[in-house]
């Protein structure tokens, strides 16, 4: 297997499957002659020409509303949003169109559209370009929410997003472009809706995905050092929730800790905490804790930024607490 | 347009109006639920719009969806049952009054978010040509949608990409309580178009004939050159949805408008062609009448939707 | 006191602080000549004139937009949007301007904005126009939000929110506005930010707010009539939220069911969940349970889109669950 | 204009300029985080339309801010600590380089989501109208902002309620890497206000006396009758913001333009008014780099905001 950064995981997703299936096409800011904000599109402009890799102008809304009327008619968008606290300009979009029209005309349209954004705090942009509000996507059926955490899973993931007849909203983070992994030679596809064990360990269930995956797999190794077996299970996809693997791995170790990069209240650990109680309430031998964003608008001060984010040293800390 | 045609046109107003009608009832007797948009007055404009077009080419509008539902083809039955929240509905009791679509007719919906339909309008246009098929996108409005961002940015991108699309504004005076220009900068909407550089045209949505027309020269336009707005000037003649009560104009200028209704002025027409008679039309408005009652009928004795066709339709499946 | 319906309530809460203060204003689409398009601010444009309630085009982005500008300088909007799906086209004024400009510029700008919004479901509206998306709202720090359940409430909360110089998102039902209850002839406010006991019970904790407390309060008498006393908190506020009042009754039910009309997932009870659980871990004697909408876009059809919402009889048999 | 006046602006083109260069060595040293967008090159744009504002009058822009604040009288000081993220800075630290703002010199922000600051403008000049006040409200903004539906939405109501707002386009030619014609249906901008019925002028945004004077007229416009869109053309001699790889433009475009460098252009003018030498000029630009360095000692020995601070910034407070 080959080293790859995160980029290039996500990148060679978008260019096999364009090669794949010709009805794939992207649009976006600068998707096309600046070759991609976070260079993932590089190359794509002169590769598959402008009509396969359309530059917008900046009107969210019509980014989205035009990915979902393509995907209406037959095409297979990408549709990249700059960054996702610029999805709350195509919120209608996503949550009222990508996400209801096929339920709502009885199944007669499918919105096979995918909606790339990247989210994360920690590069002092300021309160209104550093959130991860992706749980606020998850709370809508219809949609399928998925943010993978490894160069691999990155790309099979996106894959089966791309050939997904359903809607995707695929979240990324601009911190972990650069984050290197195995990724296979051959072509392969993750599933949607699928958890996974990403580290095993008998004594603690940290449950994550992300970014905080590897602040989690972090933390997991420092934990080690003490003597201590995290398992890390990576939920990769928020809406459809799989909740097997954190279940079975809660059931052994009877200890949970949720790790998320956005604020904590009304957040994915919320969620996660509820159904491990509500699924193994018997098996829970101390509280399940959370480690999230403090709650604020993030500051631009680098290093109150980064005190209001999770990090490893918080995990750690917290896993001790329900040991 | 020949006498057949004109015949045919008839008829599809008459059933539109009547069915509106009879909606109204079946509304107040509670049978009906939701919002209910009444398109009553304003049939020229779709009727005139939709007969222009061809098989390809896409019809999309807002929640005042009827009238465009039966002109791109859809059964009586069909809108009844879907009215009526029957599985027999063209959404399959999903959708209602707001939200009809027959996608084998091309028809892409009946869409309640004002302004909202007009990205996807945006997009369908765009993999049409994108395809290189010759189809065009046929997109409805009300003038109060024209205020919303969506307005903008779909007519700019539909211009930059020069996309197959016929922008419709049916300027019925009013959005809601809300008269044109208090709600907008130029009361005239094709002006408009000139913001995007757009060709526009503007014409009297009371007379189908011409809207016919003029939408014909719109559709070779955009078939041609890309986007066209065209503003039809027409008029609800009910409230905004059942039960407005419609504080906000003068029974006057109802009265006024009323007099050019729609299908009067096409009747009067047809009347002065030589071997349409009295008849042939009394046939046809009968005809309509007995179509919208065997409609309330046919989805009065159709089943509900369960829930397992409900959850069936949360998701459409893993792979294509 | 006075027995007076919620939309009397809220339209009071309204006129009276209109009258105290002429910084107030209103403006929405139709809320000045039609009135209000579910008549709460009925007669308001004769009495106060077209420049303090002002309709607009629609065009909720520059409503909320225009809103927080004219709070920035100095007057005290109360925008109306006509139900809180719509929302979502002026989710990036409320999100990342109502909520963040206070913070993010040092403190130098104030938004004393309310955003009345009206949601919920059951009335064969559709999937789009039928939604309960508050918790979406309530994931943000810098926002205040609102949503009572009781005539007595909403108006003095609503005048809180008036005189509130932080935003808040005050969210209305529409099935509510026809409810009667007593409602104090003087002057009163209501402090957001504090949950309250609306019954007293000793067997079970029931959580909600809005037209879900409502339905818990029926399903407190159903239960009564089993020999059941059920403690029925209302939360009023989502954010910030008090867990005072439903920790302390939790403590001595240890048993609890949150109630919500929106989805289950990633919704409002997850949150109070994961929260009593964090606080009064010890306290459980069962699993916390949630009552709340089926993961569906709402279809048309009346009787499958009340099968959807959560009633009476759900919560009813969910504390026989919890018991 | 009175030299003395022309001299003052002369001192503050400078200024901005001698503070972003600066800035850029502080980012490429790592001392400045997050986005750094310069205003190099439009220096004469928001120098001439603030020249023309009286003090009532309240200023908004976008992320590409720091010209703007020193216009608007913000000291150097405070704009500089600011970019190091302290506690002395304009937003206290919180904002960082896209979000300084100053209350108290009407100056509303620096606002980094494209076209969102528009409607918070309608709101502001909505406010000073309702209070019968006399101010106009200030709104700059790219050219690639006037496709969002925000400017759409906010100069239609605008408009619509006669409010006091200038409008400044600045027309730098690009959105980041698109250019005007790739993104907007009309590339000349001030077109778009003919969609709203709304008068407009375009202005050379490289001669600060022509945009001075354009400016002033269109205030004049907009105290006496509503809203005025006015274009200044312009260009951006640097990337969109550090690290642009600038591949979407030819180095020869950027030569040409900088061949008309706003301040180059000035300070000729200058040179050939009586009774200003090269020595008064050389003196005003040792000055600017003087306060310049003299802000960055100051950034860089305050203090950093607190955790306290912070949270002490979340809400406002209870009443009022
Ligand atoms: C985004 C949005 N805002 C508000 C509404 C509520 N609403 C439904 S129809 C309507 C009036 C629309 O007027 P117009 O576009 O002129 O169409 P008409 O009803 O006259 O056919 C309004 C305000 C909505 N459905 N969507
Ligand atoms: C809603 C939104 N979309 C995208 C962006 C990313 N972005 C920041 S600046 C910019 C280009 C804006 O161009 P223009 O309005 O011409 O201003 P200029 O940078 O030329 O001064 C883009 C796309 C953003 N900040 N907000
Ligand atoms: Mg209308
Ligand atoms: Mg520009």
């Amino acid at each position: 297997m080959a080293i790859k950064t995160m980029r290039e995981a996500i990148s060679e997703a978008l260019w096999e499957e364009m090669e794949r299936d010709e009805r794939v096409v992207i649009l976006g800011e600068e998707v096309g002659l600046w070759g991609g904000t976070y260079a993932v599109t590089k190359g794509f402009y002169d590769h598959f020409g402008p009509e396969r890799v359309r530059d917008t102008p900046i009107a969210e809304g019509v980014i989205v509303g035009a990915a979902n009327g393509a995907a209406m008619a037959g095409l297979r968008p990408v549709a990249e949003l700059m960054t996702i606290n610029f999805a709350f300009l195509a919120m209608d979009q996503i949550v009222n169109h990508s996400a209801k029209l096929h339920a709502m005309f009885g199944g007669q349209m499918t919105l096979p559209v995918v909606i790339r954004a990247v989210g994360g705090g920690g590069r002092q942009l300021g309160s209104t370009h550093s959130q991860t509000p992706d749980v606020v996507f998850a709370h809508f059926p219809g949609l399928k929410v998925v943010s993978p955490g490894t160069p691999h899973d990155a790309k099979g993931l996106l894959k089966s997003a791309v050939r997904s007849i359903d809607p995707v909203m695929f979240i990324e983070n601009a911190t972990l472009y650069q984050m290197r992994g195995e990724v296979p030679e051959d072509e392969y596809l993750e599933p949607i809706g699928v958890s996974k064990v990403q580290r095993a360990g008998s004594d603690v269930t940290l449950i994550s995905y992300a970014k905080m995956l590897q602040i989690s797999l972090q933390a997991g190794e420092r934990l080690a050092a003490e003597g201590i077996e995290a398992e890390v299970v990576d939920l990769r996809t928020l809406r459809p929730l799989d909740m097997e693997p954190a279940l079975a791995s809660f059931k052994r170790t009877n200890r949970a800790v949720i790790v998320e990069e956005g604020w904590c209240a009304y957040g994915v650990g919320a969620e996660v905490a509820a159904r491990l109680y509500e699924e193994a309430f018997d098996y829970a031998d101390a509280p399940i804790r959370r480690v999230a964003q403090r709650e604020v608008p993030l500051p631009y001060n680098r290093d109150l930024e980064q005190q209001m984010l999770p990090g490893v040293e918080d995990v750690v800390e917290m896993v001790r607490e329900v040991l | 347009m020949d006498q057949k045609e004109k015949l045919r046109l008839y008829h599809e107003m008459v059933l539109i109006r009547r069915l509106e009608e009879r909606s109204a009832d079946l509304y107040r007797e509670g049978k009906i639920g939701g919002f209910l948009h009444l398109y009553i007055g304003q049939e020229a404009v779709g009727c005139g719009v939709i007969s222009a077009r061809r098989p390809q080419d896409r019809v999309i509008t807002a929640y005042r969806d009827h009238g465009i539902a039966i002109s791109c083809g859809m059964q009586p039955e069909a809108v009844m049952a879907e009215l009526l929240g029957k599985d027999t509905g063209c959404s399959r009791g999903m959708g209602g009054s707001m939200h009809m679509a027959d996608v084998d007719l091309n028809f892409w919906g009946g869409h309640a978010i004002v302004g909202a339909h007009l990205p996807l309008a945006t997009g369908m246009a765009w993999a049409d040509k994108h395809r290189g098929s010759d189809a065009a996108t046929i997109c409805f409005f009300g003038e109060g949608a024209t205020n919303i961002g969506y307005f903008h940015e779909a007519l700019n991108l539909s211009m930059v990409w020069k996309l197959p699309v016929l922008w419709v504004c049916e300027n019925n005076e009013y959005a809601m309580g809300t008269a044109v220009e208090r709600a907008s900068a130029v009361d005239e909407i094709r002006r408009k178009a000139d913001g995007y550089g757009m060709p526009n045209a503007s014409v009297d949505g009371m007379q189908i004939l011409e809207v016919h027309r003029a939408a014909k020269q719109a559709l070779d336009h955009v078939r041609k050159h890309g986007p066209f707005l065209l503003e039809a000037i027409t008029y609800r003649f009910m409230g905004h949805s059942m039960g407005d009560p419609e504080r906000y104009r003068e029974s006057d200028e109802i009265r006024k408008w009323r007099e050019n209704d729609p299908i009067g002025i096409f009747r009067k027409h047809l009347q002065g062609i030589k071997g349409v008679g009295e008849k042939t039309l009394e046939r046809e408005e009968t005809r309509a009448e007995e179509q919208v009652e065997a409609a309330i009928r046919f989805a009065e004795e159709s089943p509900d939707p369960t829930l397992d066709n409900l959850m069936s339709l949360i998701y459409a499946g893993e792979e294509s």
